[in-house]
């Protein structure tokens, strides 16, 4: 977009907020329409699409045998990645991840293994051999706007729908039986999304608003009110009260956004 | 889930999954459903689930691939990690490559390709489940994409898959019988133009088979083809509908 | 090759064929010259170099041992590589494989792997663990057109050249003994390309005729006959009726072609 | 190597390397000591050892990343193989590249973009040795090596950590602390401007304890500031020393 | 296989192959045997089989790699997957880019870069086959793919390597003798210039040693230019004796 | 560097050369100064500062275990890595490792292995099964010139600096037990660069020189003074006789700088 353009843009955003309105609509601390469905990936062991406004995203987890980490033989493994797939944006090019894709699935994995939301001492087959590896593949698939919370909740979406394998060890090896569990989960971190415009937060900032924000403060927060996992990013700042601000703000509104997640 | 089942077909005939010799599986479209996307289209052929997308005609990045005297079409053909049994890495495979390829090739025929010279149109399609026949099904969603899109054709393309299987050539294969039967034929067909756009086989089969697999799969093109219609309808009947109430 | 030159050059070839006759002199449906010399790299365990025209391809066969896929623990493996290297065309480039050798390669693969050309149950050394591994390269050195069924003609002939090394299996290790025996061989196929130049069909299309054509089918034969593997190519589109007519002419070429592999 | 220790705090609050809790590690700071780069920084903290390099106002390459308006910052963090207890590729990892992109957000802030459109400043670190928080380190030496290079800025950033240990909210943490404490808060700030521009969380925290990190966190920031101002000024005192002996 | 010889030089000083200390293996030279190349040459020196072509002058890709004042050459040495024992990875070795620099930079001192500035000359070498000292029979082809391309040269580059084996300074190294022998030293010689463009060494030699390996290495190179110049010859007489048929 | 200001510099260069002289100082044959520091990273298993006039290099040496190559089942592995990282010169660019890198750590990694630096046969834990693994990671930390002779020194003194973890081995599994022991070496190779300007050879050319340089000639010589690897580099060429002439100069050069290393 030409800098003129946003300039304009960011002047018309920007006289909104100070009325405590949005180009949208929303008020300042709304987020927009959420809708959560599960298990739209039969073939996936779980899934989720979350849509958030126009922006979609779908999440898949697999569940695989493999080896522990020498440091940790009896965990079993968890790893995310993040896919900004071309059909989800014309600014989305083939190739391998980006610095936004990869800051996006860290993101993501930090909300989930700092929270310690998967069990994953329950996932030890084998102490220091064999363990199950649960991958979480968050795919972007229309993007307008703050990818972070609807990839977040869609991740915990997908892992609360997710089923295990039922297995037994026979002479070391794994034999996979007839039926599932649920994956053990002992958490459920929720992450808020704020934006900083001309000194005011707002909460779950739109592709419109993500080009002229000054800077984005993102929080994960557990079932119990605890903080699991922060990241500030773009180019701008925020006030240590800025920050403490944002915090109470985005505690509620992970509150507001736990009670779409049945279970 | 490595069992390989005894009988594809029982006595009455029926396939594993109930259907007959020539019949399809269930087929679902919608056109028109990512914003973002300047055309689209969803797809659910049998289990399969798949996007398509498509951008243009649009400046071409990097500029020296465009030409003087076309619009260039580019396609990637794409599986999401979780689409099959066992995680596929999210890096294209040599088998997405060639796919890409042929399903482009498929679609070129199609589209006046002089009418926006120096241009290019990107169609990006997202295995999102697969389930046997996903390079049918993507054409087939590929194909509506560029129609929503805008993109001046000649006619709309549409695929579907005839093959074998215990002895038995049968229409539309799904992911059992394509691993487990022994051949497969992957067709995709302009109706109007009576033209085939895509042709591709493994497996083995006898000149006969092979004239027969050609023309099920044909027959199974026609059908899907007024799905598409239907799905492009309904996409403009919604469009006419809110322009209505916009007035 | 600018639009310009193609388009005259399409006129004159167009209107050659409509005479029956083509720029090198052929029939519609004549091989250029065609040479085949098997053995030609001593040091791998089979080789053969194909001259189809001026065109030259150099296919070299490695064996080695490794590990079965999980699905077919029972079966040695294949693997075809093909490398369009840069001195055998001013339009390739060095790098990794692009679309073009990726799709020669699979093409060629697809032949002997759906004709079941290797008898991959003899490949096997301890099931599940220890199989052969052949590794079929593909090394294209002058690019003069129809590179598929040069490069399909030479796999197979470096195929019926290799020597498997003599084994046997001593406490789980495989020793290797003196002597060789041949690779265990059930078919040979035999893969045809036709192009369509305004509607009419012309067999082993050269460079020259590659640039103009509008569709390429290529077609794979079975020792009895039977079709093993099929590949449409470039921007046209051929009628039914041409496919079916195309398949018998590629069947009557294949069994021509099938003669000059001597076994 | 891999055992833990038992106690992370002792009977008088002190810490596995005797400071207390709210004590930083000894920090050492050097302004301009490569000569190829525009401007440079070396920091030792505690036993991390980081250089940091800056190239520019010079021209883009690509030039298409240029802008009309602004100058281009880049930043890369990158680790040298040694500089961890087991060998780490080269290649960069996407911890490597997550890093480089918050450090750069982190950095941004206080330069005047604006001053040199169309040009673009390179800022390279590179982690010789790496003992927890080496993002931190590595803010407060490119930002030194922006300044050294002439980089116009509206502030110093200088970063430092606090955490959790054992229930207890301590500063700076090392590598030991930072693996077996409970939270880790990297924080950047602008002194002047009382700007926070990077700030992570990683662990658990409460709401109270993560405010009392955050100030903590500043107030060692606020120490490492005056060390960084002495470091700058060391510079220019050498750099006058030696213009007179020119003179 | 991997079994060592016993004795690589026998009791009347003859090698496993039956040569003498200074004798070089059997050599044969094509030039101009690839159709599509401006030029090239087939070299069996041994059983190292190798092909080299040359490409230019023409315009350089990408275009900010060309100079104002003279004419790139860019060389890429890469071996045959099927060349070697065990099979090679297609993708370019740490290996196979080195020698591809000492190889431009053993050929480049014969080239008059400057005739033809802004150009590029691409020199393109396949291993077919190796068997010990491929690097030089790789310089004695490509130098006459130049040659045959037209390239102006001051003279032609031949190249030819000495080393140890069992305590004795030996011409022209294979396989095994390479593998097992004590020091290698490959030599590339301009002939009339008395010129070495190119020197490796690896091993252990005593300066005398090295002072009779490259002596030794030169002799080789000056029979081996013998067979280069009749290889043009034969080229030429060929084009000669076409030339007289078309008139 | 314009051809202009090179062909300026080149001139003025010949110039002094032709009187002896170079344009810092030095004479034909002198090294800049040299300085050298062991022990820099105590993290690593060895490490070494080098300073050679304004050219910095440091080097690095890990220590793991891992298994042996096929043909060497007796002996730990040694690996050379060079980066030239983009902070040491703006000619440095982020990236895989091109040419110039992958050529100084080839021609490192010679030295050391052609000299049997170090004693791999003392790295073999079990045969065949485990070995230790010395990496030599080399990190150029500002270019000025003969980066070769500079990294070859400092990974010699890094592997002069490193030790080896003590270990015993019980039921096939390494365990690592208290204190070091050093890194057995058998010699200590020196490696030396010659540049060739107008005919005449000077010793370790600097930035300046390298740009206008004809020829480069590298040696490395044993602590006996036998040579153990030669590298050739540039677009130039030197007559047999300069070699001969080099090789005498280096060999001195050789023996001056050993004197720098303690051991």
């Amino acid at each position: 977009m030409s800098s003129l353009v946003t300039r304009v843009k960011l002047k018309q955003i920007e006289q909104l907020i100070e009325k405590g309105k949005r180009l949208d609509g929303r008020g300042l601390t709304d987020y927009r329409e959420i809708k959560i469905e599960q298990g739209v990936i039969e073939k996936a062991e779980g899934s989720a699409r979350v849509l958030m406004g126009k922006t979609e995203v779908l999440v898949g987890v697999k569940i695989e045998t493999g080896t522990p980490f020498p440091d940790t033989p009896d965990d079993g493994v968890m790893t995310v990645n993040a896919e900004l797939v071309p059909l989800a944006s014309p600014d989305f090019e083939p190739g391998p991840p980006d610095e936004n894709s990869i800051e996006l699935a860290r993101i993501v994995d930090r909300g989930i293994r700092e929270s310690h939301a998967i069990d994953t001492a329950k996932l030890c087959i084998t102490s220091g051999k064999k363990v199950f590896v649960v991958f979480v593949d968050v795919y972007v698939l229309n993007h307008d706007g703050n990818l972070i919370d609807a990839s977040a909740l869609a991740a915990v979406a997908a892992l609360m729908n997710t089923k295990m394998p039922n297995y037994e060890v026979k002479d070391d090896e794994v034999i996979i039986k007839q039926g599932y569990t649920p994956l053990p989960m002992t958490s459920h971190p929720i992450t808020v999304t704020l934006g900083k415009i001309n000194d005011k937060l707002i909460v779950d900032p739109w592709l419109e608003e993500e080009q002229v924000i000054d800077a984005r403060l993102t929080m994960a927060f557990n079932d119990d009110g605890n903080i699991c996992a922060i990241q500030k990013g773009c180019a701008g700042y925020f006030t240590q009260q800025q920050i403490l601000e944002g915090m109470k703000l985005a505690k509620e509104k992970a509150t507001e956004l736990r009670k779409k997640l049945k279970w | 889930m490595n069992e390989k089942p005894e009988k594809l077909i029982d006595k009455k005939g029926l396939r594993l999954d109930g259907r007959k010799a020539d019949e399809l599986r269930p087929v679902k479209i919608e056109v028109g459903i990512l914003p973002n996307a300047d055309g689209s289209a969803y797809i659910e052929h049998g289990k399969n689930k798949i996007l398509a997308a498509a951008f243009g005609p649009r400046e071409m990045h990097p500029k020296h691939l465009s030409r003087p005297d076309r619009m260039v079409l580019r396609c990637r053909y794409h599986m999401a990690p979780f689409s099959v049994g066992e995680r596929k890495s999210p890096a294209p495979s040599r088998r997405e490559i060639e796919l890409s390829k042929v399903i482009r090739e498929s679609l070129e025929p199609a589209v006046f390709v002089e009418y926006y010279p120096r241009t290019g149109v990107d169609v990006f399609i997202e295995v999102l489940q697969a389930d046997g026949g996903t390079r049918c099904a993507s054409i087939t969603a590929a194909s509506l994409a560029l129609a929503d899109a805008g993109i001046p054709m000649r006619d709309i393309v549409v695929a579907c898959a005839a093959g074998k299987v215990e002895d038995k050539v049968v229409l539309d294969l799904f992911d059992t019988e394509d691993k487990v039967g022994s051949a497969d034929v992957p067709v995709a067909f302009m109706p109007n133009l009576n033209a085939v756009t895509l042709l591709q086989m493994d497996g083995i089969l006898t000149p006969d088979e092979f004239e027969k697999a050609v023309s099920m799969a044909i027959d199974g093109c026609k059908k899907i083809y007024e799905l598409q219609k239907e799905a492009l309808k309904t996409k403009y009947m919604l469009l006419e509908a809110e322009e209505e109430v916009e007035e």
